[in-house]
């Protein structure tokens, strides 16, 4: 996306993606997964990357770590300015450093996040030999800490037992715990809760609030949910089809929205609120798949309020303070 | 509703579901796993039960016991009056057409190498269901009536999308016009803009065929919009079972206030303090003694240790019942 | 060891029948300890008491007084030797056995492998031997002298005094009485041997601890060769002999006569066996045995494929190889092979003077169709020997006339074998009713059953020629299928008589005349072919023979099934003759009456046998004995190991030897 | 449904495998190379053969490659056994008429006839002028028509064995995976035993007590083979119904009121035999490699069938005449390398993986 649509980084940005693109060789040629991506990542702060399957959330997270599948997919332009340095040249030495040292990722599936034939505290005090300490006592007691932040009781039992032998939880706990072993300043953290029960979820949440508030550092949370989003969020990116549709403070977004996307989502999900068994308000059709997005606007073939102007590509414009959508009619449809 | 008013369509009583945990060179069963252990439960005629639990809690166990793709334990399964737990499979065909199922995950529920016609059209022709030119026109009805175009029949799974492939799942089950349809987690592998186009159709199509729904999910939110009552499974038993609308305004078991808190609402103005329950669910092969909810109760007593609850009226609503030795205030 | 492949095969029945075993010690090891496994109370001791009592007239005891008089004592003295005195003794000889003995027992079954020449029949002597140059002639082996009595039928023994078992236990006539109890013991599981010693040894005299005598059946020109020249087995390490020996002596190491033992330690399971020879061997300096069984260590390294073993030879990995084989002999090894070239590697050719092994196709006459004289007359002319012999053998064999070629004046004086001959082939076949020819070339008769039979071999050595039967056997309008198993199984197939035509050779001892009962015998084809009464099956004199003979006798040399009632009766007559006239004119009647049969199929084969040697293996003047089958057979080699060393420099430097070319010693070749 | 009686259907899945299976070169490229070489080595009367194409005789046309054989006196000559064509062409061409005439194959020879008999039987290297362009063997028979035929012999060896292992494999393995429980466990631990016994041992003893025959031995050692080399199958058969029973669409079809037969055989089987098709060049690889194997040994095919093992065998002991195991093992490389390819491809092909990623 040309427009630069953010025209200058927050004091306070840590992290910050400017124009991504990153493509797919496959055997249906080259697909732009992501097309232009821009948000920035603030201190301490949470910004929730939203959209449904194939928008684009994770390739973007893949992206800023640098763990693209080889070798078929590569970032094809724009920058990911990390501490003033960007992440796509950086060398794969330097780039090692930073993932994990600096940025952790907390991945969907704990189980295969976690290699089972090595026991809990290899894994973590392996973290902080490789990025810490030279000092395999040094590594293992802060291993055995690190797990006892996370919550986790009895972790001096725990760090000799398997990952079989923990509970998803517990297990997704060993994850942070791995991620944030070497307090960095960035988390991403891939539909953290997805693959968990409702009452656990909750738990979760709560535990990477708090060590966000201790620790201070800024999460990405990239989930499909926007209850997850409203309640843990201070920033909004809602993606559609490989592209930014709306940004802007959680509130925001869930008071106002200005795309038709962001609104037709609100709307379609049944709440405990709504009215039982009435027809939900649905947005029509289905997500194009990137083979054959259209030009301009990519929700357009989803839109009720196309016009022939969506056929050319809407651009980023601000709505209010670090608020802005990618629609042409925003102004008519969603006065303020 | 009232439960009595009419006899119901469906009536499970004390099913339970244990499976033998195997080892050893000859799988000698060891231990027991109760999925599902001593449930009853009631569903009239065009009603929609939800029922409502965490995984591993036996609802989907539960479900699949009642299509009968497993053989309960224990218990009556009383559909229509006929006891299917008690049928061998030729005795079962015949009831196989008026309860059907809805699975979860479209892309494992649907053979890839047969085409959407054959799908649909395959409980046709197990049911030996009209003439090969009368069944294509069924199928084409059938894809008409779900929301799919006439030139799906010809195509093959993989070419359509998850909320397409969960209608032709839908269509494939109302084949045989069932009054029954076991939807287990029928929208919860769909994107969330697919998910609410499900959900109307379930619902339209009630309405249009007058079918009942024991509507199998983990999602609060999902199962009160869809439900007329509600129940809630906590270790292969029922804890709370209501009308919807109950469920939601007064919950009465803690474990339901709990799992109603833990839902994140899409409503950031709406923060506000949830009841964590501590610890993981319990295993199932080996549950909690007495009321099996007592470890992750902040309310337990020393009673809940030893002495397991029974499902009984609340004081305030004869139709909302609770498995709880307490009252606890609202 | 047997030299070429041709003569290989099998070392079966007449090889034994010869040299057939004895053995015996005195009793007075009754009391050694019986193994663990050992047989019940009393052993073999208490058995052969029992024996002796029970056949008081077998078992004859008296004194030396009882010699007759006048006996006309022989030893052999006035025969020359045949080994070099002065050969060299010492160094390793390295040889190969084709396969890992599954047995050292030299008797009962397995025991017929390629590890027994080495165990007892090049190695052992017997009491009388034939000596090898001179027709008729003997030399006392396990004797100082030996008489015929006036009878005709009774052989007189003196045992050699200084004659020790390796074990330094003197040989003596207990030896021999437990040898001719083993013999004709039921545990032995040889019911061949117990026939022979049954039937051929009536009665055994002893006389002292060194003198007996044995007296049997019938009159023989060569009485003393064909009766004396068993070989004694030690009495005192056969304690336990009894039921179940079989297991016990599998592999157990027994005291020797000869120069060489097998000891436990040189058995190397698998892979080899050396043979050591006797330190201050007991006859080492007797005539007849001076300059004979040279190498002190005599290694056998377990070489399965004879390509692989020709490969070995040239290498320089063992000592000696028979090159009968035209591919050994032309292309392996050809004149121009460089070792040869440089004079290290000697080629030889040898013609002996030996009764030839029988190759041939043995038609199973029992078989359905091939119990038709016309089609087996067929084969023979369908069957291009003449072929095999120019082109397979590059004309180095020559179609056999007669079961009896190398037998000389005994060979039937007109018989020739049937010329390869389609036409005439096809004439016979067509007088059994193989008139039409089908699609494929094969005659059918008027029931459509095609004219198609399997040839088996035992062993792979010929199966290169047996495409060559086939392809021109076509021409007659005859199929043959091949089967070639490894020579187990191909055996047991035959002498179990489930083949449709062998491809197999005996070979044959050396001996004045040729035997025909194992072969020809109907005795041999079925166990029911005679009975007297109906039930009891005997011999065919005073007997009816069976017109529905069913038992098929296996484990027999009659591999043509051939039962003619008037063939047995010469062929008994025969075994009776007393003289070498009688014999003589026996044996035209009966060669006439196989041929007339025309179930055997006349083979190949070769007057001489030849081999390579390394330049340091050494050989009496003139090579070899006359009647030697194998070069090593009579154990006159030698190694020089001095000269060995020198070759080995030699092969590293590269530097040749002056030489003359391929040897070829025809001094005893038949004009 | 209308339009859709297709006898023969391939569903798009399937369309797009063969698809990629296409575009990935060496392995299409060695699959063509062997396809007609199979194609070949089936016609292989029309190419090597001492039989000749066509006989022109005193006005009438002779096709004999196929059918009954002709007799020499046919052809006015004095013999009743089989005429030998390339004889008789030598005699039509000193006929200066040029009446009759004789086409023989481009390689004259039977794979086994010893081509010339009035000579001293040995190895002779490949020469031009007489056609025999790999050489001859020991007994003067041509090795390319050895090579030709023992190949045709491989390939029907190696598709009998694909044919028999699979079924019974597939068969026996689905049910144990469909079925499990008792008939599971007994089946499982009877492949236990059966596959720990030794295979060549019983080859050895198999081939001491059946009796001879072409047809017979083919099918014995065939029938050894196979009963050795089904349980490999079974196991992987096993686990795939075992895993394709638990799948929903399998619930699905069970809801619906399916049948054990219909369930097996509309819903298990098709899922799994689509990845067993990844296994069959390897299977054939192995089969060629048995077969060729137990020739070498001696075990094989009874002489004198044209095989490679019996090539092998011929020209490892006969290294003086390198043409020999030259020949063979080239051939044997080449046509295990060739397969080795297909294989890959196919497995490429039918990568379940690739239909994961971002289509």
């Amino acid at each position: 996306m040309a427009a630069p649509a953010v025209a200058s980084a927050p004091p306070d940005a840590i992290l910050e993606v400017r124009d991504l693109v990153t493509t797919f060789d496959t055997d249906a040629g080259r697909l732009t997964a992501v097309d232009g991506v821009s948000f920035t990542v603030r201190r301490g702060r949470t910004l929730g990357i939203v959209g449904e399957s194939g928008c684009g959330k994770s390739v973007t997270a893949l992206s800023i770590m640098r763990l693209l599948p080889q070798p078929m997919g590569r970032i094809a332009g724009g920058k990911i300015l990390f501490d003033g340095r960007d992440l796509t040249t950086l060398a794969p030495d330097a780039m090692h450093e930073v993932r994990g040292g600096r940025i952790g990722m907390i991945f969907q599936e704990p189980m295969t996040a976690l290699n089972p034939v090595h026991s809990i505290g290899r894994q973590l005090s392996e973290v902080f030999l490789l990025h810490r300490t030279k000092d395999k006592a040094e590594a293992w007691r802060r291993s055995t800490a690190m797990l006892r932040k996370v919550g986790i009781p009895e972790p001096e039992v725990r760090m000799n037992e398997y990952p079989h032998q923990l509970s998803g939880g517990m297990r997704q706990r060993i994850v942070i715990a791995m991620a944030l072993a070497c307090e960095p300043s960035v988390v991403i953290a891939d539909e953290p809760t997805t693959a968990l029960d409702v009452t656990v979820q909750a738990q979760i949440l709560e535990l990477m609030q708090g060590l966000q508030r201790e620790l201070g550092m800024a999460i990405i949370l990239i989930t499909h949910d926007l209850g997850v989003i409203a309640e843990t969020c201070d920033d909004v990116v809602v993606m559609y089809a490989g592209r930014v549709a709306e940004a802007g403070p959680v509130e925001e977004i869930f008071s106002r929205p200005t795309h038709p996307y962001t609104r037709g989502l609100l709307d379609s999900i049944p709440t405990l609120e709504k009215t039982r068994k009435t027809r939900l308000t649905v947005i029509e059709g289905m997500v194009p798949g990137l083979k054959d997005l259209p030009a301009g606007c990519r929700f357009q073939n989803r839109c009720p309020y196309r016009i022939a102007l969506c056929d050319t590509q809407p651009a980023l414009e601000g709505v209010g303070p670090g608020h802005e959508t990618a629609c042409h009619r925003w102004r008519e449809l969603f006065p303020r | 509703m009232d439960p009595a008013a009419a006899s119901p369509l469906l009536e499970l009583r004390d099913v339970r579901m244990h499976f033998p945990v195997r080892a050893g060179l000859f799988l000698r069963a060891r231990r027991t796993l109760k999925a599902v252990d001593g449930v009853s439960l009631t569903l009239q005629p065009g009603e929609t039960l939800g029922l409502v639990g965490e995984s591993g809690c036996g609802k989907s166990t539960l479900g699949k016991c009642i299509v009968r793709l497993h053989q309960p334990t224990a218990g009556q399964i009383l559909f229509e009056g006929t006891d299917l737990a008690a049928l061998g499979p030729r005795a079962l065909k015949p009831h196989r057409r008026h309860l059907q199922m809805v699975f979860q995950d479209p892309v494992e529920s649907l053979n890839a190498r047969h085409t959407v016609g054959e799908i649909i059209g395959e409980p046709l022709e197990i049911h030996a269901l009209g003439d090969r030119a009368a069944r294509r026109r069924q199928v084409l009805a059938l894809l008409d009536q779900v929301g799919l175009p006439a030139g799906a029949a010809d195509r093959y799974p993989f070419e359509f999308s998850g909320g397409q492939r969960q209608r032709i799942g839908i269509a494939r089950a109302l084949a045989l016009n069932p009054r029954l349809l076991v939807c287990d987690e029928p929208v919860s592998a769909l994107d969330v803009s697919i998910q609410s186009q499900v959900l109307n159709l379930f619902l339209d199509l009630q309405r249009e065929l007058k079918l009942s729904y024991l509507f199998i999910a983990h999602n609060l939110a999902v199962v009160k919009h869809v439900s007329d009552r509600v129940a809630i499974m906590y270790l292969g038993r029922i804890v709370e079972v209501a009308p919807a609308d109950d469920i939601y305004r007064a919950p009465k078991h803690p474990y339901t206030r709990a799992l109603l808190s833990a839902i994140p609402r899409p409503d950031p103005k709406g923060r506000r303090e949830r009841i964590v329950l501590q610890g993981d669910v319990p295993s199932p092969i080996d549950p909690p003694s007495g009321c099996a909810f007592h470890p992750r109760c902040p309310f337990a007593t020393d009673r809940c240790k030893v002495e397991a609850p029974k499902l009984r009226p609340t004081p305030d609503n004869p139709a909302h019942t609770v498995s709880c030795h307490y009252d606890l205030p609202a | 060891m047997p030299t070429p492949t041709l003569l290989r095969l099998p070392l079966l029945l007449s090889s034994l029948a010869l040299l057939v075993v004895g053995c015996g010690k005195p009793p007075a090891s009754s009391t050694d300890a019986p193994t663990a496994a050992a047989p019940a109370a009393g052993g073999m001791e208490a058995d052969l008491a029992k024996t002796i009592k029970e056949q008081p007239n077998f078992y004859v005891f008296k004194t030396p007084a009882d010699l007759p008089a006048g006996l006309k004592w022989e030893n052999g003295g006035d025969l020359p030797e045949f080994a070099n005195p002065n050969a060299k003794k010492g160094g390793t000889f390295n040889y190969f056995i084709s396969d890992f003995p599954r047995t050292i027992r030299t008797i009962g079954p397995d025991a017929t492998g390629g590890i027994r020449p080495y165990l007892l029949d090049y190695v052992e002597p017997s009491f009388i031997n034939p000596h090898p140059n001179i027709p008729g002639g003997a030399y006392p082996g396990l004797l100082t002298e030996w008489a015929v009595g006036p009878d005709g039928r009774t052989i007189y023994y003196r045992i050699d005094p200084k004659a020790r078992w390796s074990d330094g236990k003197p040989l003596t006539t207990d030896d021999v009485v437990f040898t001719l109890y083993f013999m004709r013991s039921p545990h032995l599981n040889e019911p061949w041997y117990n026939d022979f010693y049954e039937k051929n040894y009536q009665q055994l005299i002893v006389y002292d601890k060194l003198t007996f005598a044995t007296v049997h059946p019938d009159r023989k020109p060569d009485l003393a060769v064909r009766f004396g020249a068993f070989v004694p087995y030690p009495r005192h390490a056969h304690a336990d002999f009894g039921p179940g020996w079989l297991e016990r002596f599998q592999w157990r190491e027994l005291p020797k006569l000869g120069a060489y033992v097998l000891r436990d330690k040189d058995i190397e399971k698998g892979r080899s066996v050396t043979l050591t020879r006797v330190k201050d061997w007991w006859a080492a300096d007797k005539r007849f045995f001076r300059g004979r069984f040279n190498p002190d260590r005599y290694h056998l390294e377990v070489i399965r494929d004879p390509d692989k073993a020709a490969e070995a030879f040239a290498r320089g990995d063992i000592d000696t190889f028979g090159l009968g084989l035209p591919k050994y002999w032309y292309e392996t090894i050809p004149d121009t092979h460089p070792e040869v070239a440089a004079g290290r590697l000697i080629k030889f050719k040898f013609f002996n003077q030996t009764p030839r092994p029988d190759w041939g196709l043995w038609i199973n006459s029992a078989k359905p169709v091939l119990n038709n004289r016309d089609v087996r007359t067929g084969i023979h002319h369908a069957s291009n020997i003449e072929l095999v012999c120019t082109q397979f053998f590059r004309g180095d064999a020559v179609p056999m006339q007669t079961r009896s070629d190398g037998y000389g004046w005994r060979m039937h004086p007109t018989i020739t074998a049937r010329p390869f001959d389609p036409v005439k082939a096809r004439a016979y076949f067509a007088k059994a009713g193989f008139t039409t020819q089908g699609p494929d070339g094969v005659l059918t008769n008027a029931s459509g059953q095609r004219l198609s039979f399997t040839i088996t071999a035992a062993g792979q050595a010929l199966r290169d020629m047996l495409p060559i039967l086939k392809q021109e056997a076509l021409k007659a309008g005859l199929e043959f299928n091949l089967e070639i198993l490894d020579s187990t199984t191909g055996w047991k197939k035959i002498q179990e008589k489930n083949h449709d035509i062998a491809l197999a050779a005996l070979s044959r001892s050396v001996e004045l005349y040729p035997r025909y009962w194992e072969m020809y015998h109907g005795s041999n084809a079925y166990t029911d072919a005679y009975s007297k009464d109906g039930k009891t099956v005997a011999v065919a004199t005073g007997s009816v023979a069976n017109p529905q003979p069913k038992q098929i006798a296996v484990q027999t040399n009659n591999m043509t099934m051939t039962f003619i009632p008037e063939l047995d009766r010469l062929i008994e007559a025969y075994d009776k003759a007393e003289t070498l006239e009688e014999i003589k004119r026996l044996a035209a009647q009966i060669e006439q009456i196989i041929h007339d049969d025309a179930s055997w199929v006349n083979g190949w084969q070769r007057p001489f046998y030849r081999g390579g040697y390394w330049r340091y293996v050494k050989w009496p003047e003139g090579f070899n004995v006359a009647q030697s089958r194998d070069y090593e057979e009579f154990f006159v080699h030698w190694i020089d190991p001095d000269e060995k060393k020198e070759v080995e420099a030699a092969r590293r430097s590269g530097r040749t030897f002056p030489t003359t070319g391929v040897q070829i010693f025809d001094q005893f070749k038949s004009k | 449904m209308s339009g859709s009686l297709p006898f023969f259907r391939l569903d798009p899945l399937t369309r797009r495998k063969l698809q990629r299976f296409r575009s990935i070169r060496r392995g299409y490229v060695s699959f063509l190379l062997l396809a007609v070489a199979s194609l070949l080595s089936l016609a292989a009367e029309l190419l090597v053969n001492s039989r000749a194409l066509i006989v022109r005789y005193e006005g009438q046309w002779y096709f004999p490659t196929y059918g009954a054989i002709h007799t020499g006196r046919e052809f006015g000559l004095d013999y009743d056994y089989e005429v030998k064509y390339r004889d008789l062409r030598a005699r039509f061409a000193a006929d200066p008429s040029g009446r009759n005439w004789v086409l023989l194959p481009p390689v004259p020879f039977d794979p086994l006839e010893n081509c010339y008999p009035g000579e001293t039987f040995r190895p002779r290297p490949p020469d031009w002028q007489r056609r025999h362009f790999l050489g001859t063997d020991q007994i003067n028979r041509d090795i390319l028509s050895r090579l030709v035929y023992g190949f045709r012999n491989a390939l029907i060896f190696a598709a009998a064995f694909i044919l028999l292992t699979y079924a019974i494999g597939i068969t026996i393995g689905c049910m144990m995976g469909y079925f499990g429980g008792w008939f599971d466990l007994l089946v499982q631990r009877l492949i236990e035993i059966w596959s720990n016994i030794p295979f060549l041992f019983v080859v050895i003893i198999i081939a001491s007590i059946v009796p001879a025959g072409i047809g017979v031995n083919l099918g014995v050692l065939l029938f050894i083979v196979v009963l050795f080399s089904w349980t490999g199958m079974t196991y992987y058969m096993r686990s795939a119904t075992y895993r394709e029973k638990a799948r929903d669409y399998v619930h699905a079809a069970q809801v619906l009121g399916a049948g054990t037969s219909r369930i097996i055989f509309r819903h298990i089987l098709p899922n799994v035999l689509s990845t067993i098709v990844t296994f069959i060049p390897f299977t054939i690889a192995s089969s060629i490699s048995a077969l060729t194997a137990l020739d070498f040994l001696g075990f094989g095919l009874p002489p004198p069938t044209p095989s490679w093992g019996e090539l092998l065998r011929q020209g490892t002991s006969n290294l003086q005449s390198p043409w020999i195991v030259a020949s063979a093992f080239s051939a044997l490389v080449i046509v295990l390398v060739l397969v080795t390819f297909v294989g890959e491809a196919i497995r490429e092909a039918f990568d379940p993986k690739k239909f994961t990623t971002y289509q």
